[in-house]
């Protein structure tokens, strides 16, 4: 049997689920793909052991991850596949919030404000008096990491007191019922929900402009600094495969197409060609030093040196 | 309980029928039962006696496509005691059984006789105590039992088991008692004892007993009924039944080698 | 007994059968809260997933888009793999309650054993996820297949099947034993002949509420690697060709039906709940299918044997 | 008796074939035991670093859990709390419903509706308990509301009523077996008396099927003590050290499929946190079970 | 088995004791158990008959707590059958035992009675077909139970099951057979087939019997036991026992009213 195994992220896994449908549609069957969700961490353990072919991943691979890997004499292709934009959203109900700085958001967010920042006016004395009621995902999650890094500034540095979910539908509707709330997860959840939540412009800086989500604000790089890369590992010695090159070739043919279509941003077309580039030369290693990152340009990224 | 002992009737069978699905254990049984009198059902194994006895307390009432048909009239109520109506837990509060298995609960010695009275609502222990007691004496158990009184009643011989179930029929001051077979597991003095208490209890109750020993009968009953094949074949006096029956049936069987 | 006597005792009787009128209405409520909420949770499926239960849904593939996805790999999935939950841990729980209630001596061993056992029930099912993808996946290399599935739900439910299967046969009269040892039975003579089959009643409850647990299980399968997009077939399990029989299948990868809806509940569009809600449909519809001749066997025998 | 040698050598045949087959049945007992083992042994050679890292005072006595943040807590009690709330609520839910609906199926119900009815209320325990934490989330939490209108969107009490409702077949099934099998002359014995239903279900009936009963509250503890899906929908994910039901909190087993699922690298420290709090987990189960046993022990009844 | 009937011993107890746990139930009793004859065994309820025919065929092996100590010999092999090293299975196979309380498997009138056939390894149809009308027909239940051999046991009454559990016991061709008053739950015909078949029986099998019945010891017996409170009292030929015994407890005893 010829079958590429990819397992992973649960945040890449409908880009991914995409193009092995399209993949195995166009190769009438002979070529059988399988795609599993066992989290970017749980991902890379199958990877880093020679499981699986391709990992999906919502964060770059760290630290741990590289010893493992490199333990394992498992070498690797770091491939952005498409953007994540975090969206910070609220009731709309909400009808006090037109935009919000970084500053603000880092404000409510950060641990300083555990069981004392609890009212919408502590942070902006222009808005009402009412309880803040917080959603966020769970603490183990990538997205987690990204916001915290990209609000507070340092990942993982959080006020632990808002309710978390794993499954950002819970969030949804957390959001969604309650007027005083505030909430953040990934932009599909919200562009699925347009009707029921209200996405919050983001202004980066002091003096810059507020930005909305959407797909043109992210793919320009204007929406800052929550929209992150997501990526795919390919395992270096799988392709060989001629299997897995098809499917990777097709897979950075189609992203742009089908990341749209699962509400993803796509990634500009240049960084595609990059990828298709560095894919073809099988530069392996990954562009992070095992430490997460905010603000990097994805062209950045593929040319950067690998590192193992 | 009417004041007279005499010939008054304390129940009644009237053509009473009784059904285990579609077969059909008893056929049109009339038997009057005579206040506090002994009376005794004879025949042979399978003739539908413990049937019988168990329409007096309703027992079949706990088993799906079981069917009476005919009444059993309970005096002086004057009531059928099989008529829907009644609540079978009232029939039950007031007539007793002793059943041909000995039946002790999971329980405790104690437990087991307090049961009835349990469930009558007393809870006092002192009273309680008196009453189980008594009627572990009357039963010949309390010799045997007293030391053990809270000791798991299936530790009992199969001998002390019946008796046990004897002394819960009796704590409970029952107008009627239905004996299948009560002294079964029982040796001769055993059996005597409870003999001799059927014969001072007839004094205050009714007594309906199931009993194939013919001796027994012969003894301790007033009136015998003989059954054969789910229909009484002839009902009367015990003394006129054992020394001069009407029936050739009824001679064949008790004349039998074991009269 | 006299007038007021009866009349007392009418009372008491009264008194008591309040109890019982209490008692049936309280049953029958605390029945209907239990079937209500099963009629509510099903009654929600199936006004949420009806207009996807159409013949394509069956024999689909998964797919982005919620009107062409399919359950066709999950259904498949869970069945085979509730084969070898069932094959293992039907013979294995029952072997063991046999052990425990029949054989084992009355020591410390046992006691260790039976506290074990009960212990396992409250183990989440996740960490038999860990334990599967550290046992069955790695050292013992059966990799991320069906098999490896099967048998970690089949430790998942084994305390269930046992600790059930136990009471069953604890229920059986001593003298029933006795009867049979009397007339020289073994002992595995007098399990096999009378004790197994007079306590297949509760066995049988053992099994069907273990396989309902392990059909709607998905933590522990997600670990050991279930796949959520599968979109083709394991071997079939039968062959046109002697010996008929194939094993291949075993160790293919594969999906289930809790996966699946798992997978679709967490989707952002609202489509895709549609048809979480119709697997959880054909879920229940196959618990029950698959409970269906446990359920009959039990009716069956508990009809049959009453003390 | 001539036929003695015969059967003497009959009996070595048959002596051995028995001894197999004790074999075997002990071998299928050990393997549970051999189960747990593993289990174990992967929790505690994954919880050996952690418990490096961590001191055991600090594991059992700060009252934070936030492993996961950057300003790391490894206070284990949250969890705890957390895990034994939502079980008691479940419980409460679930003990006096299952036995309830137990007695009522087996002593008062027509022999139809329990066939019926059983099999259904068996289905209980099949929904995946995603769609229980959907249902508890988006149906019971609102229905909450309506009466304390305080309550906050994920709470405990929600995600234990509907646990509990999902254990109710483990208790009522096992139950209901056990009163069946009391022998009917038993019964029969009771009613004898003049007893009603309820007094010949609870007096008689009950106490003879303790040890099944006692065996059902056992699978029902334990399956509401490892249960996950439902709190972690429900409850808010929120490790929170509080015993009030209507506040948000996180459970042992919640904590562990979401760290397990997630992004987390494997072999940190973050990770690691699952198996001590597994570990913890086993050791808490292993107590009550300790307990039920011997409380079983002390009230089997036989017959 | 002996060719020669005669006096030979079929089984003997020595000193033989009986604990249930820390109760001494049986008092180092010592009896022969003739070969081809009908020992019978009688004495007040609870005296430990029971219990003492229970160690014949080991069944208080079943229990933990249960202890044996002294000996019962079977000849003529002589081995101790209560020795650990003795397979009880063994001593079961060729000792079978009809019990107090009638105690049928959940299965068809056929099959209860083919069992024991089927322990052994016979399962030919046409062989078990025979064996189990034959054994019917010897308890006395055949005609009842012939057309109806695929019911249930259960549903018996009380004595057709005590007598389906005698013909199981003698379906399987036992050296010796432990009768525990198997004619409590019979009317007279059928306790007299039953006497009948012991008679029959006994020349081919040794019978011990537990009996509450004094006429019955007397009629069918050929030696009698008496115990006491977990003691041999007295043991001797059965006229002897019945007409002049030796001890007045015995004299006491069988001349109670119901002797
Ligand atoms: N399992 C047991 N545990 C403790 N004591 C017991 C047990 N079984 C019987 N006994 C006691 O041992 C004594 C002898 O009992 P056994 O059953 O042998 O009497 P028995 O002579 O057969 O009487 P019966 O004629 O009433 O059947 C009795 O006092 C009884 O209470
Ligand atoms: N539950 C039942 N279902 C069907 N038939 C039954 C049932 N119980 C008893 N019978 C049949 O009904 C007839 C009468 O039974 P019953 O128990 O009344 O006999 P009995 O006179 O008490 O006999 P014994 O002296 O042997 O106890 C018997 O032929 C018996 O086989
Ligand atoms: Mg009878
Ligand atoms: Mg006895």
């Amino acid at each position: 049997d010829r079958i590429v195994k990819i397992d992973g992220s649960s945040t890449v896994y409908p880009v991914t689920e995409a193009v092995a449908e399209d993949f195995q549609k166009a190769k009438k069957g002979e070529i059988k793909v399988t795609v599993g969700i066992s989290g970017t961490g749980g991902g890379f353990k199958k990877f880093c052991r020679g499981e699986t072919d391709i990992s999906d991943a919502s964060r770059p691979i760290l630290k741990k991850e590289m010893d493992a890997c490199k333990a394992a004499g498992i070498k690797y292709i770091e491939l952005p596949v498409a953007y994540d934009a975090l969206t910070v959203v609220v009731n709309p109900k909400n009808d006090w919030i037109k935009s919000m700085t970084v500053d603000e958001l880092k404000k409510i967010w950060e641990p300083a404000a555990q069981g004392k920042v609890t009212k919408w006016n502590q942070v902006n004395p222009a808005w009402p008096d009412a309880p803040i009621k917080l959603y966020g995902p769970g603490a183990d999650s990538g997205t987690f990491d990204y916001f915290t890094e990209a609000i507070v500034g340092k990942s993982k540095s959080s006020r632990g007191d808002f309710t978390a979910s794993e499954d950002d539908n819970v969030l949804v509707q957390g959001v969604s019922r309650d007027k005083n709330a505030l909430g953040y997860f990934g932009y599909s959840y919200y562009s699925e929900n347009a009707k029921k939540l209200k996405a919050v412009p983001i202004v980066e800086k002091a003096g810059k402009p507020a930005v909305s989500p959407s797909f043109d604000t992210v793919k320009n790089g204007t929406y800052q600094p929550l929209s992150r890369p997501v990526f795919i590992y390919v395992n270096a010695s799988s392709v060989d495969k001629p299997e897995v090159r098809e499917f990777i070739d097709y897979y950075l043919k189609s992203a742009p197409k089908l990341a749209r279509e699962v509400k993803m941003v796509p990634l500009p077309e240049k960084a595609y060609k990059l990828a298709q580039d560095n894919f073809k030369k099988k530069k392996t290693g990954t562009g992070f030093g095992g430490e997460p990152e905010v603000g990097v340009s994805v062209e950045e990224l593929l040319q950067r040196e690998g590192k193992h | 309980m009417s004041e007279t002992g005499g010939n008054t009737l304390k129940a009644e069978a009237r053509s009473l029928s009784f059904y285990y699905g579609d077969y059909k254990a008893l056929k049109e049984i009339s038997l009057p039962v005579h206040d506090r009198k002994i009376t005794a059902l004879i025949g042979p194994s399978g003739c539908g006696k413990s049937t019988f006895l168990r329409c007096f307390n309703r027992m079949h009432d706990l088993y799906p496509g079981n069917r009476y048909d005919g009444e059993i009239i309970l005096h002086p109520d004057d009531v059928n005691i099989l008529s829907p109506k009644v609540d079978p837990i009232e029939v039950r509060m007031r007539i007793s059984m002793v059943f041909q298995k000995p039946n002790p609960f999971p329980k405790s010695i104690f437990e087991n006789v307090a049961y009835g009275l349990r469930v009558r609502g007393v809870s006092k222990r002192s009273t309680l105590e008196g009453k189980v007691e008594q009627a572990l004496r009357d039963a010949a158990l309390w010799n045997e039992a007293k030391d053990r009184l809270h000791d798991l009643a299936f530790n009992l011989s199969g001998g002390q088991q019946q008796r046990l179930c004897i002394a819960r029929a009796l704590a409970i001051d029952p107008e009627l008692v239905l004996f299948d077979e009560p002294t079964s597991a029982l040796d001769p003095i055993a059996t005597a004892s409870i003999e001799e208490l059927m014969l001072e209890l007839k004094e205050k109750v009714t007594i309906l007993i199931v009993t194939h020993n013919m001796q027994q009968a012969a003894r301790v009953s007033d009136h015998t009924a003989f059954l054969y094949l789910g229909e009484v074949i002839e009902f009367n006096e015990t003394k006129k039944i054992f020394t001069n029956p009407d029936k050739s049936q009824t001679e064949d069987y008790i004349t039998g080698r074991f009269g | 007994m006299n007038q007021p006597n009866i009349n007392e005792m009418r009372g008491l009787i009264a008194r008591h059968k309040r109890w019982d009128i209490i008692f049936a209405i309280v049953g029958l409520v605390c029945l209907l809260v239990g079937i209500l909420t099963l009629l509510a949770l099903f009654g929600q499926l199936v006004a949420e997933g009806l207009p996807r239960l159409k013949p394509g849904f069956f024999i689909s593939f998964p797919s982005r888009s919620a009107e062409e996805a399919g359950i066709l790999s999950a259904w498949v999935g869970t069945t085979l793999v509730m084969l070898v939950t069932a094959l293992a841990a039907v013979p294995l729980g029952v072997a063991s309650a046999i052990y425990l209630e029949e054989y084992a001596p009355k020591n410390w061993l046992t006691a260790v054993i039976e506290i074990n056992v009960t212990n396992l029930a409250g183990v989440p099912s996740i960490v038999y996820g860990l334990l599967a993808l550290g046992l069955f996946v790695y050292q013992l290399d059966l990799g991320q297949s069906i098999l490896s599935a099967g048998l970690t739900l089949a430790l998942l439910i084994l305390p269930v099947v046992i600790v059930a299967t136990r009471e069953a046969l604890r229920a059986v009269p001593g003298s029933i034993r006795e009867a049979a040892y009397a007339l020289g039975a073994t002992r595995w003579q007098m399990v096999s002949n009378h004790v197994l089959p007079y306590s297949q009643g509760g066995i049988m409850t053992g099994v069907i509420i273990g396989l309902s647990r392990a059909i709607g299980e998905t933590a522990p399968i997600i670990t050991i690697g279930a796949l959520t997009f599968i979109a083709f077939l394991p071997h079939p399990p039968v062959t046109g060709e002697f010996p008929y029989l194939s094993f291949a299948w075993l160790k293919d990868p594969f999906t289930v039906m809790p996966i699946q809806m798992f997978n679709w509940t967490s989707r952002p569009e609202e489509a895709f709940q549609h048809n979480a809600a119709a697997a959880g449909v054909v879920l229940l519809g196959m618990t029950l299918l698959m409970n269906g001749v446990a359920i009959w066997l039990r009716y069956r025998i508990r009809k049959r044997i009453k003390w | 008796m001539n036929g003695k040698n015969h059967r003497l050598a009959h009996s070595h045949t048959r002596h051995l074939r028995e001894r197999l087959i004790e074999s075997v049945l002990l071998l299928a007992a050990l393997s549970s035991v051999a189960t747990t083992f593993a289990i174990v042994a992967i929790l505690c050679y994954e919880s050996i670093p952690f418990f490096r890292k961590v001191p055991l005072k600090e594991f059992l006595t700060d009252s934070q859990w936030t492993p996961l943040f950057d300003d790391a807590h490894y206070g284990i009690m949250p969890l705890v709390a957390g895990t034994l709330t939502t079980t008691a609520v479940a419980l409460l839910v679930a003990i006096p419903m299952g036995t309830v609906i137990a007695i009522y199926l087996s002593e008062f119900a027509p022999h139809r509706l329990r066939e019926v009815v059983k099999p259904f209320l068996e289905l209980l325990g099949a929904v995946p308990t995603v769609v229980f934490g959907y249902f508890a989330l988006g149906v019971v939490t609102p229905l909450l509301q309506m009466i304390y209108p305080d309550l906050s969107g994920f709470n405990m009490l929600s995600a234990g009523l509907v646990m509990g409702i999902m254990i109710i077949p483990y208790i009522s099934s096992v139950s209901e077996d056990a009163m069946r099998a009391v022998p009917m002359h038993i019964r029969e014995g009771s009613y004898a008396m003049g007893a009603t239903r309820f007094q010949t279900a609870t007096r008689v009936v009950v106490p003879s099927a303790f040890s099944g009963i006692a065996a059902a509250y056992i699978l029902g503890i334990s399956r509401a003590v490892g249960e996950t899906m439902i709190v972690a929908v429900a409850a808010g994910m929120q490790p929170n050290l509080t015993w009030n039901p209507l506040e948000p909190a996180a459970t042992i087993s919640a904590y562990i499929v979401q760290v397990c699922l997630g992004d987390l690298p494997h072999g940190s420290i973050g990770y690691q946190t699952i198996f001590a709090a597994g570990l913890t987990l086993m050791l808490m189960t292993l107590v009550f079970n300790i307990a039920g046993y011997w409380l079983k022990k002390r009230f089997r009844e036989v017959y």
